[in-house]
């Protein structure tokens, strides 16, 4: 029996050697993150980020890219905020409602073989719109249920922790261990095969987006749960940093080839990174700039940890 | 009826037609009073999007996962640069060009530069170089709005023949980009490099060389765009490019462009660009609030694309 | 000895940080620089240990919070606050509140009420526009309106004030608004496209930042030049001087002075002293007008904004004030 | 055709079908026994691929009627042809490179799912593996796209054979073997007619002869869309499937005399581990062994080394034919004339700028000379039949003034009459002092070389040349680093 490491824990090592590298630097820099309350402030922020990374990774699944994550999940923190809170029936049908749209948009992209970049940036502002009209001006304010759920302290580990690891458990069981997470996977690797097979890659499509829209309507809540109250604009760097996430996490854009641990993951390191630059002091001007070289650093990182692992086993 | 059909085909038509459904829309409001002030305000303002927009779609062209996200930093570093450098002096305004353009040829050559190096997706080499570049930005100028120089400013909000000058230099520009993609050896090598990688080095193209070149000049064009424009609105702003982040990826997509690389279309850059200023144009005159004005413009764009339809079967 | 009860606690071994949420336009920058001179001073003369600016890299919400968090983290006394939203900051602002820090918010103010908030009336600046406006033309008009971003809080409030102000002089009627998001570029550019279509314009009502751009547009079209009221930015004043030489064009410039920053740090550095201070503090707007424009513009640096800086002495005026 | 007793497993009844101008399928009729292998041989674009298509339910044909069991099938598509146990192997791989083995068979088996299906899945795919191959050492928990090419092949094929709830009752094997080793090869032949002796039906496509001679019952050969000729397999010969086929028979291909090449400059050079490579100038040299034993590797290095990345080359130095083409081979998106021209751009522009005029000009004579089947040079490449691609690809090659061709098994689905066309090519070249390095699965080919380069786990283990080219001395070399 021939010892082979699957290519999928090939591909978690990496992310996960650059997160733990971080973390130490950051430790190093900030000896009080090491703490239960610490961690908690490091990484609460993430928990939404997270879960938006793994709604972009399902649609990044079936080769297609959403570049409206961001606006979506700012419209349904605008939802959670208000109806949700006010009128829970109708919140709820509500975000059943734009759940049941990602689908449709599925469907759509699908039926008339359309480049899912244009449709996503088109409906990016479509839910501007819905969300500059449900809060014109910022307010509202988080159920309380949901403020009590991002603010639990559980014991052992922090609640942001906890929820990482939850959500990254979940993710994986979906996509990597069901059979509609595998076909959803098949079509990205290969649409034609998953066809010849039976299946109906319509419904495949509208299952991974409607499930990307179940995750963002996490997303969305969760971020409500930490900010107590909402805007139009509050989570528009979601649309990049959540690609940005799943690439850090080893998937890739095409070919279905794609790691719900390794998101988190990303998700998780993209946040830490600009901790870490917090505690570094940079002088303004260049504040936002250390935040590319740090992503490149990271990047840099991945490279390095892949060429030593290559090296390793002679591929 | 032959000819409409073929012409139906054509991934740019649908981008046309809704210019002018939306210009017909707009002017009709005031009974066409307002069709010359519009349409120049048109051809001017799309003029900036149709120069970042061709080089945008240079790279788009290379095939999934290229584009280029510091297009706006990189016009916001050119633009606050050779304002700075030409100090509202005319005789510097050579000078302050040449200076926008190398600062274009840095940025690509680091875009490239990472992109290779890092082998990492362009998506995220660009994004990060994008935020080094916004820094370089605000580090050089600190946010200062200096004037363009006198002629300069005059040149670039007036016209000729009743046409803005920025058109014009946009039409220019445009038939080179035609001219590169459809006549020369390069446009062969970077629609294969879009179509097949592998398939494209196996045939002995020079790919790190033409992908190379394809990011400067996207860069280049960037940062041409970032001097007229900074010229255009009287001085250079630090967030003066932002807009065009979204606007450069979505008029090469609406004008017909293939997503998925390997086909680009001149033609369509033009039609969305107008397209995408004219809507925004009619909403506004329609007196639409913000939120329904976004709602449209989105649902528009879908329409679009819809009306345009996918690609054919047996491409990617 | 009983210590006299002026000598309060000592504030020289403190750390205050900004949190700032943007850096991309005059105004901000303008903002940055005031810090860094009131603050270096300060630091050097002892008064805290420490003033250090931090920018978060996208102007978004989410990033601000993590950046306050970090700052507990740090270790922070006290944070001064400008907000990329009033509510959406809340979680984190009590969670520095409940580590014993305190947060002094201003310009961009947070709504949590554990946090200080020193607020200009943005209400009353759009409602101003307006006065003025009635007295300059008392026959009214057409007015056009150019706003910020949408969905931001300084935009709904200055819009709201300008149409009480409508409301107040209803000789006066908007016939057209548009986003300019605050920057030049971007107003030209709205405001080029809904000409075409608009009557006759006496007046435009701005948030700052949008006049000159305005103009540009204006001029270009061939249009009778209105009444545009400024931002504050030199370049709008020289340009309104300019006009003024020319033609004796006459308007007003309003907008929030830059260095309310600084007015800012020096209210934290009387809170850490142990001052009572009340929740909520106002300071007036900068107001240009017709008679002060040469002055102005004369300390105005290139390119920069109108600004003023603010003393510790001022900051205990507009704490008594308050009072 | 029920007259004799049993029924047909699936009968096609008179299909048509059209693809604009071309007729793919001109009134075909087939019937597949139980317990039967059909051969079925045709040229390139003959229609095989599309009247497995029509079988297997994922075309349906413009008109004819398909019958199953005796039974009229009304609506008949990809589930109801699954339902009848009739599977396909196609030709160009289709399994999804990003799942593994077990994921793949979840795909495939609709029925699978469940709570622990894993279990199951890797239960049928490695029994079916060890059937068909015994001793594969295919782990089913790897991921398609690590496999070698050989491997995805053997999986795909296993997969077909396998049966989770439906029983296959038609297998087809659109070549299954092209990218598999003769010993491979030899397995799986073994497999089909144990599957056929056990009842089963096959359809068996292959441009390899005598495989489809000692395997098929009944050889039916297809030319332009019709059926042509069919009869027991028994009754052919490999004189006669050519004949019918309709190529020129041009005798037995024969290796060139052997030439005193020692004194020719040697153009090419490459050492690694194991023996070192060489190639001199005017020389066919062969690459053999196993498939998957790092021969593509080689060729992929040389192309490197000699290959520009940054700046183009005045002077192409090597020029490659692509054996799997819709990966490093054609643009999907291109008509067959831009296919064609790509690598000799610089010869048909004048400062960068291109001759449209003289690229047609060369497009027309290379159509003439290899017989690319189209009425239009302008046609977009995929409406080609595999083979006729593969003929762009070579024209695409030989058209550059590269001194040095690399071929990556280049003949994988070329007709007959094709090869020895391109045969004839490649030894015309040879004479006027191109060079050749070629990697070929097929013996035949091989023996064509000059000299051979025999491979074994990514090194070169031994060096033949002239008459100690053989089958068994290759097959020899191959296997005894094995033992060593
Ligand atoms: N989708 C299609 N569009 C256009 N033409 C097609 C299409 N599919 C098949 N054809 C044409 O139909 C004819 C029959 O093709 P088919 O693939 O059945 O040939 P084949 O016998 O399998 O040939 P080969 O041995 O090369 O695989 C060819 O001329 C081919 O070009
Ligand atoms: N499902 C399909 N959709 C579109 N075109 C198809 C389809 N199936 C086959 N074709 C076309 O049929 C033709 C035959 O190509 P195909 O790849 O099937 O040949 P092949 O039999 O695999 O190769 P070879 O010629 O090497 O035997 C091509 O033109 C191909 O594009
Ligand atoms: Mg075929
Ligand atoms: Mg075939």
């Amino acid at each position: 029996m021939r010892l082979t490491v699957s290519a999928d824990a090939v591909r978690l090592t990496i992310p996960a050697l650059a997160l733990t590298l971080l973390l130490a630097a950051v430790f190093w820099l900030q000896p009080r993150a090491m703490s239960y309350i610490g961690l908690n402030l490091l990484f609460n922020l993430a928990v939404p980020i997270a879960l938006a990374t793994i709604a972009q990774m399902l649609i990044m699944a079936v080769n297609d890219l959403d570049l409206s994550m961001g606006s979506f999940v700012s419209f349904v923190a605008c939802v959670a905020a208000t109806f949700l809170r006010d009128a829970p029936l109708v919140g709820t049908l509500i975000l059943a409602g734009v759940v049941i749209v990602y689908s449709v948009l599925g469907i759509v992209i699908h039926l008339r073989n359309l480049p899912s970049i244009v449709v996503s940036l088109g409906m990016s502002f479509v839910w501007a719109g819905l969300a500059v009209l449900l809060l014109p001006a910022p307010g509202g304010q988080a159920p309380d249920w949901v403020r009590a759920l991002m603010t639990m302290k559980p014991p052992i580990a922090p609640m942001a922790i906890v929820a990482s690891i939850a959500i990254a458990i979940l993710a994986h069981l979906i996509v990597m261990r069901s059979s509609l997470g595998v076909v959803i996977r098949g079509v990205g690797g290969n649409e034609r095969s998953v066809e010849r097979a039976g299946w109906s890659v319509l419904a495949t499509r509208a299952g991974a987006y409607g499930l990307a829209g179940i995750f963002a309507v996490l997303a969305g809540i969760a971020l409500v749960g930490l900010t107590t109250s909402a805007d139009a604009n509050i989570a528009l760097r979601y649309t990049l940093l959540s690609i940005a996430g799943v690439i850090l996490g080893g998937g890739e854009f095409i070919g279905g080839r794609v790691s719900p641990v390794g998101a988190v993951i990303g998700a998780l390191t993209l946040t830490l990174a600009g901790s870490f630059l917090s505690f570094l002091r940079i002088s303004p001007d260049w504040q936002i700039g250390a935040q590319g070289a740090i992503l490149i650093v990271v990047l840099a990182l991945r490279l390095l940890l892949n060429r030593i692992e290559s090296g390793e086993t002679g591929r | 009826m032959k000819t409409l059909e073929r012409l139906s085909r054509r991934p740019w038509i649908w981008s046309w037609v809704a210019v002018f459904l939306v210009w017909f829309a707009t002017i009709i409001v005031t009974g066409g009073a307002s069709t010359l002030g519009l349409t120049q305000a048109a051809l001017t303002f799309a003029a900036f999007s149709i120069i970042v927009g061709i080089g945008q779609m240079f790279v788009i062209t290379l095939g999934p996962g290229n584009v280029d996200l510091s297009v706006p930093s990189t016009m916001t570093l050119a633009g606050t640069v050779s304002l700075k450098l030409m100090d509202v002096d005319n005789g510097m305004i050579l000078p302050g060009l040449v200076v926008a353009v190398l600062i274009g040829v840095a940025v690509g050559l680091l875009n490239y530069g990472l992109i290779k190096a890092l082998r990492i997706p362009p998506i995220i080499a660009t994004l990060s170089m994008s935020f080094i570049v916004q820094s370089a930005a605000i580090w050089t100028n600190r946010g200062l709005r200096i004037k363009p120089p006198g002629f300069l400013a005059e040149f670039t909000t007036s016209g000729t023949l009743g046409v803005p000058n920025v058109a014009i230099i946009a039409l220019l520009i445009s038939l080179g980009a035609w001219f590169l993609l459809e006549r020369t050896i390069y446009g062969r090598w970077i629609s294969a490099i879009g179509q097949s990688m592998p398939a494209a080095r196996m045939a002995g193209i020079p790919v790190d060389g033409t992908r190379f070149v394809t990011y400067v000049f996207c860069a280049v064009l960037a940062a041409l765009a970032g001097y007229l424009l900074a010229c255009f609105s009287g001085g250079a702003a630090l967030n003066m490019g932002s807009e065009y982040l979204l606007m450069s990826i979505a008029v090469v997509v609406l004008g017909g462009t293939a997503v998925a690389g390997g086909d680009s279309n001149v033609p369509g850059i033009w039609g969305a660009s107008l397209f995408m200023y004219l809507v925004v144009s009619m909403l506004n005159t329609y007196g639409l609030g913000a939120g329904i004005r976004l709602i449209m413009t989105g649902l528009i764009i879908i329409s679009v694309i819809m009306l345009a339809g996918g690609r054919q079967p047996g491409a990617r | 000895a009983a210590m006299p009860a002026s000598a309060l606690a000592d504030t020289s071994g403190k750390k205050i940080a900004l949190s700032n949420n943007y850096a991309g336009n005059s105004w901000r920058q303008a903002m940055l620089t005031s810090w860094d001179k009131v603050t270096s001073e300060a630091v050097k003369a002892g008064v805290v240990a420490a003033a250090d600016p931090f920018t978060t890299a996208e102007n978004q919400a989410t990033e601000q919070a993590a950046q306050i968090q970090n700052m507990i983290l740090q270790g922070y006394d006290a944070i001064v606050l400008n907000a990329a939203s009033p509510t959406a900051l809340n979680g984190a602002v009590k969670e520095a509140c409940d580590a014993g820090i305190t947060v002094v918010s201003v310009d961009g103010i947070v709504t949590e009420p554990c946090a200080w908030r020193i607020a200009v009336n943005f209400k009353e600046m759009g409602r101003s526009q307006v006065e003025y406006l009635s007295k300059k033309l008392p026959q009214g008009g057409n007015l056009l309106e150019i706003r910020g971003l949408a969905g931001v809080f300084v935009d709904d409030e200055i819009s709201a004030g300008i149409h009480e102000g409508v409301k107040q002089f209803p000789q006066f009627k908007v016939v057209g608004s548009v986003h300019g998001d605050w920057a030049q570029d971007v107003a030209q550019k709205a405001v080029a496209g809904i000409l075409p279509s608009l009557p006759e314009v006496v007046g435009v009502v701005t948030q700052g930042g949008d006049g000159y751009g305005a103009a540009q547009a204006i001029a270009a079209a061939k249009r009778p030049m209105p009444v545009i009221v400024m931002g504050n930015r030199e370049d709008e004043l020289k340009w309104w001087k300019e006009q003024k030489d020319a033609n004796g064009y006459e308007t007003m410039s309003v907008s929030i002075a830059p260095g309310v920053s600084t007015l800012a740090f020096w209210v934290a550095q009387q809170i850490l002293d142990g001052k009572e201070v009340k929740k909520d503090l106002v300071v007036p707007f900068l107001r240009i007008d017709q008679d002060n424009l040469e002055q102005n513009l004369a300390n105005t640096q290139a390119g920069g904004v109108a600004n003023v800086e603010y003393s510790q002495a001022d900051a205990i005026k507009v704490i008594e004030a308050a009072k | 055709m029920t007259g004799n007793g049993s029924k047909a497993v699936i009968e096609v009844a008179d299909a048509k079908v059209s693809f604009g101008a071309v007729k793919a399928l001109d009134g075909v009729t087939l019937a597949i026994m139980p317990g039967e292998c059909l051969g079925l041989v045709g040229h390139n674009g003959a229609g095989k691929s599309t009247i497995v298509s029509v079988i297997n339910g994922g075309l349906t044909p413009h008109q004819g009627s398909i019958c199953g069991d005796g039974e009229i099938l009304a609506r008949y598509g990809i589930n109801a042809a699954r339902a009848r146990g009739v599977r396909c192997v196609f030709q160009e791989l289709s399994l999804c490179p990003n799942l593994t083995v077990i994921e793949n068979a979840r795909v495939l088996h609709r029925h699978l799912g469940g709570f622990g299906w894993r279990t199951r899945a890797k239960e049928v795919v490695e029994r079916s593996l060890d059937a068909v191959f015994p001793g594969h050492g295919i782990a089913s928990d790897r991921t398609v796209g690590d496999l070698s090419i050989a491997e995805r092949q053997m999986v795909e094929i296993a997969m077909a054979f396998s049966d989770a709830g439906t029983t296959p009752r038609l297998i087809i094997l659109d070549e299954p073997t092209s990218s598999l080793d003769a010993s491979l090869a030899d397995r799986l032949l073994a497999h089909i007619r144990r599957f056929v002796a056990a009842g089963g039906s096959v359809i068996f496509i292959s441009h390899i002869l005598h495989e489809i001679l000692t395997t098929a019952n009944r050889i039916v050969v297809m030319k332009d869309g019709r059926i042509v000729a069919e009869r027991p397999a028994a009754v052919w010969t490999e004189q006669s499937l050519v004949e019918a086929m309709g190529s020129v028979v041009k005798g037995e291909a024969h290796r060139r005399k052997a030439r005193d090449l020692a004194d020719a400059p040697v153009v090419v050079e490459q050492t690694g581990r194991g023996m070192p490579f060489r190639a001199r100038r005017g020389e066919i040299v062969g690459l053999a062994g196993l498939a998957g034993h790092g021969q593509t590797r080689m060729l992929m290095k040389l192309h490197a080394t000699a290959s520009a990345d940054w700046l183009p080359r005045r002077d192409p130095a090597i020029a490659f034919v692509a054996g799997d083409r819709r990966l490093n081979g054609i643009f999907e998106l291109w008509s067959i004339l831009k296919n064609l021209s790509i690598a000799s751009l610089g010869d048909l522009a004048v400062r960068g700028v291109v001759n449209s005029g003289a690229e047609t000009e060369r497009a027309g004579e290379w159509k003439r000379r290899i017989e690319i089947r189209t009425p239009d040079m302008a046609n977009r490449i995929l409406s080609l039949s595999g083979g006729n691609q593969q003929k762009v690809l070579f024209a695409r090659a030989l058209s550059t003034r590269a001194p040095v061709v690399l071929m990556d098994d280049p003949m994988r689905g070329v007709d007959v009459g094709t090869k020895q066309e391109v045969y004839e090519i490649v030894r015309q070249e040879a004479a006027q002092g191109r060079t050749f390095v070629w990697y070929s699965t097929e013996m035949e080919e091989v023996c064509l070389c000059d000299r051979v380069y025999v491979f074994r786990e990514g090194a070169i283990v031994a060096e033949l040349a002239g008459d100690a080219v053989t089958e068994e001395n290759i097959l020899a070399a191959s296997f005894r680093a094995e033992a060593a």
